[in-house]
């Protein structure tokens, strides 16, 4: 059921040290900032992060890994020109990484939102990524066995919401934010403006009500970190 | 089409040019980041083709600049871009849906290297202390129902990048059917065979002299 | 809930107002096609409860008569229905996908037979020429988060539907976890045992007698 | 390549005998009627017919079906009141039926066209339906193998396509047209009107025009039959 809260820092009080987050976004667009700022504020350690890439600079998701927060993160491209902080604790033995294709990254969201137990995808078939993995031959091309990457928490970032839930994004921001809401226990949305039921038309609805747990309105978001 | 010999090796640009005119008009492309991006510059309207950013889109326009740039607008590469008209925003499940169920006709990738079989090496150079990092590589090179790669045909050391068997991790299995080379475009036939289409700025004997396997003339 | 009887057993309205108040204010809910859909005639603007029809909305509203008749807004059951404010569209799979992930707090289906372990038996009376059809039953039984079943309790030669094992073909395993009928409301409650919450114009040892199991007494 | 036709039967004039058609809509809501009808019309048989139902009455699928022209059909719903031509078939055995759960039909659909080469699923483990299924437990419980389900040949109704071959529908009319449309290797789509590029909000296309190939005009559509 949904719960409109008042604060980011209301939004991510629930998320407990250990908990699974995922953080939507991709490039500067989508990126949760405040939602973020809020969970470094929180002070929830021993975190496995869920995003594509490993943070920027020395804020955001950079920021949770600098101070140590983070245990593992699930990614697809965790090298960036300054995603120096993931760097240096990864070369320090200090971050557990696991590189998934994006596309696999993806679906494996998507199927933990689905209800699909496993999927096999030809994308990583004979490279290092697959190494131990299931293969089978499938319509003529051999396939890997992917699970699903399931999530307590999510932390993602809409246009706006209405009171039901649901959801509009806008441009390339809507990227990881609906199969993340899908995929998490807990859903956690930071929107620019909440509107009553039956202010969004039915038609345009991209995430419906029922994937999202808590909502909180940040008219005015910061950019992303990229 | 009939062996031709420009006269000198293409620039990025050049080669840029070649690729361009080899994609259908009406396709559905998705261009790597880096050199493949600069195949847009010489896609004309009349060519109709729709481009695909994997970040969530199709119909992206070129690059935004000043007060067209919008941060919610992006590329693949992260860079700001424009509309067109027509195009469709989704999220990140539909869009690698899209690329890994075959519908894209054509992707234009960058390499470290690529074999005879077709396999592309292009997100890890196999350094034991990299840091892996592969995004959506493997899902183009996988999914789109043709992959072009552009590249130089020799490394800054002077060794082929087209070879006998990628030495460094592989991106995708057998799914390269054409490579564009400053110097050549090779024709990955499928069967371990490697036909020179064309050279440029050299001949066949030149281009075969770098490359470490028989490769096969254009008829 | 303490055990309690009814004068008589119950009519199916007066079993959908008993389902009615177990559902949770604020739940997502799918009710199956013929008497669940009952139900919703006793779900009120306070409970918040939010239908979902498989065909494709979330936010379904009450049944449309006379001029609302849209033939484009239909629900599961092919009746045409009216939207809610704060409704929503979706195409299929989005709509399975909604149900097999877990996402409805409840669905609400009518049955042939179900057994002690929670097996549900509702799609198929397992005669030899009878044509199969499923539709959405084993999506919703298997995906919801609770499954709830309404039914007589005896079907008409006597028998009651509440079996040790069932015999018909099965719709899903292990996922009914309570059972509305006309004479008494139970529980299933995962380990064999089977829990009599309620009784309707009859007593423990009426149902008991019944049901070919042994069944509990609610504490 | 979006090719746009001026009638129904131009639009499915390259079906051939023997081939695998998806046909949209969920009871009266999105059936492309005049594609079906204009199918009647072409003539193409031994056809294997992809559909939530087996038909009703005299017209549209069950027409398809009581001219003999349907070797198989594909379906989670075929037995219906008035169902009485297929039924007549199947119990002759003139005709071959695969029932399938609903949401297993529907995700199947989508995995074809979203390159998966199986999933498991918990829908159907430990009924007929599953039977020399391969199984499996994932995340605790029993699931069962799925395939997709591919097709030569898609017919759908939209409400509006633009020139760029996106589509927008109407309400539960949308059902399965957009996975069907995305898993045929031809896609032929029905709308009530076709607009320039530009004039759909980009935000709100459900189908992109990628997995559109044909479509054609038909202003006025009939209602389905159900």
């Amino acid at each position: 059921m949904l719960t409109i809260v008042d604060s980011a820092a209301q939004a991510v009080e629930p998320i407990t040290d250990g908990s699974t987050v995922m953080i939507g976004g991709f490039g500067v667009a989508g990126q949760p900032v405040e939602l973020i700022d809020a969970l470094i504020e929180q002070g929830a350690t021993d975190l496995t992060v869920v995003n594509n890439n490993a943070g920027n600079g020395d804020v955001g998701l950079a920021k949770l890994i600098q101070l140590g927060r983070v245990r593992k993160i699930i990614c697809s491209f965790p090298r960036q020109s300054d995603s120096y902080h993931f760097d240096a604790k990864y070369h320090a033995g200090e971050i557990e990484l696991e590189v998934v294709p994006q596309g696999n990254l993806a679906e494996r969201i998507r199927a933990a939102g689905a209800g699909i137990g496993a999927f096999y995808t030809p994308t990583g078939y004979g490279t290092p990524l697959a190494e131990g993995k299931e293969t089978r031959e499938l319509d003529g091309k051999m396939q890997i066995l992917e699970f699903p990457i399931t999530a307590d928490f999510s932390l993602t970032k809409a246009l706006t919401a209405d009171k039901a839930g649901n959801l509009v994004y806008r441009k390339t921001a809507r990227n990881f934010g609906p199969i993340m809401a899908a995929a998490a226990r807990t859903s956690i949305v930071q929107v620019s403006d909440v509107v009553e039921r039956g202010a969004l038309d039915p038609e345009v609805v991209v995430t419906p009500g029922i994937y999202v747990d808590t909502v909180v309105s940040i008219p005015d978001p910061a950019v992303g970190h990229a | 089409m009939t062996s031709m010999t420009k006269d000198a090796a293409l620039t990025p640009e050049q080669l840029a040019e070649v690729v361009a005119a080899d994609i259908p008009a009406g396709a559905y492309v998705n261009l790597g980041i880096g050199q493949p991006t600069l195949v847009s510059n010489y896609l004309t309207p009349e060519d109709d083709v729709t481009l695909h950013t994997e970040n969530g889109m199709l119909g992206m326009g070129g690059e935004a600049h000043g007060d067209e740039v919008d941060p919610d607008l992006i590329n693949a590469g992260k860079i700001p871009v424009k509309e067109t008209d027509g195009c469709s925003y989704f999220h990140h499940a539909d869009s690698f849906a899209m690329m890994r169920g075959g519908h894209l006709d054509c992707c234009v990738l960058g390499a470290f290297q690529v074999d005879r079989a077709g396999n592309l090496a292009n997100w890890h150079t196999g350094k034991p202390d990299a840091i892996p990092a592969v995004g959506g590589a493997m899902d183009l090179a996988t999914g789109a129902k043709q992959t072009f790669v552009m590249m130089t045909l020799t490394a800054k050391n002077g060794q082929a990048k087209l070879v006998e068997n990628c030495t460094m991790p592989l991106t995708g299995v057998g799914c390269v059917s054409r490579v564009y080379t400053d110097q050549a475009v090779f024709l990955i036939e499928g069967d371990g065979r490697v036909v020179v289409r064309e050279t440029f700025g050299c001949d066949f004997e030149a281009v075969q002299e770098l490359v470490p396997f028989p490769l096969e003339r254009s008829e």
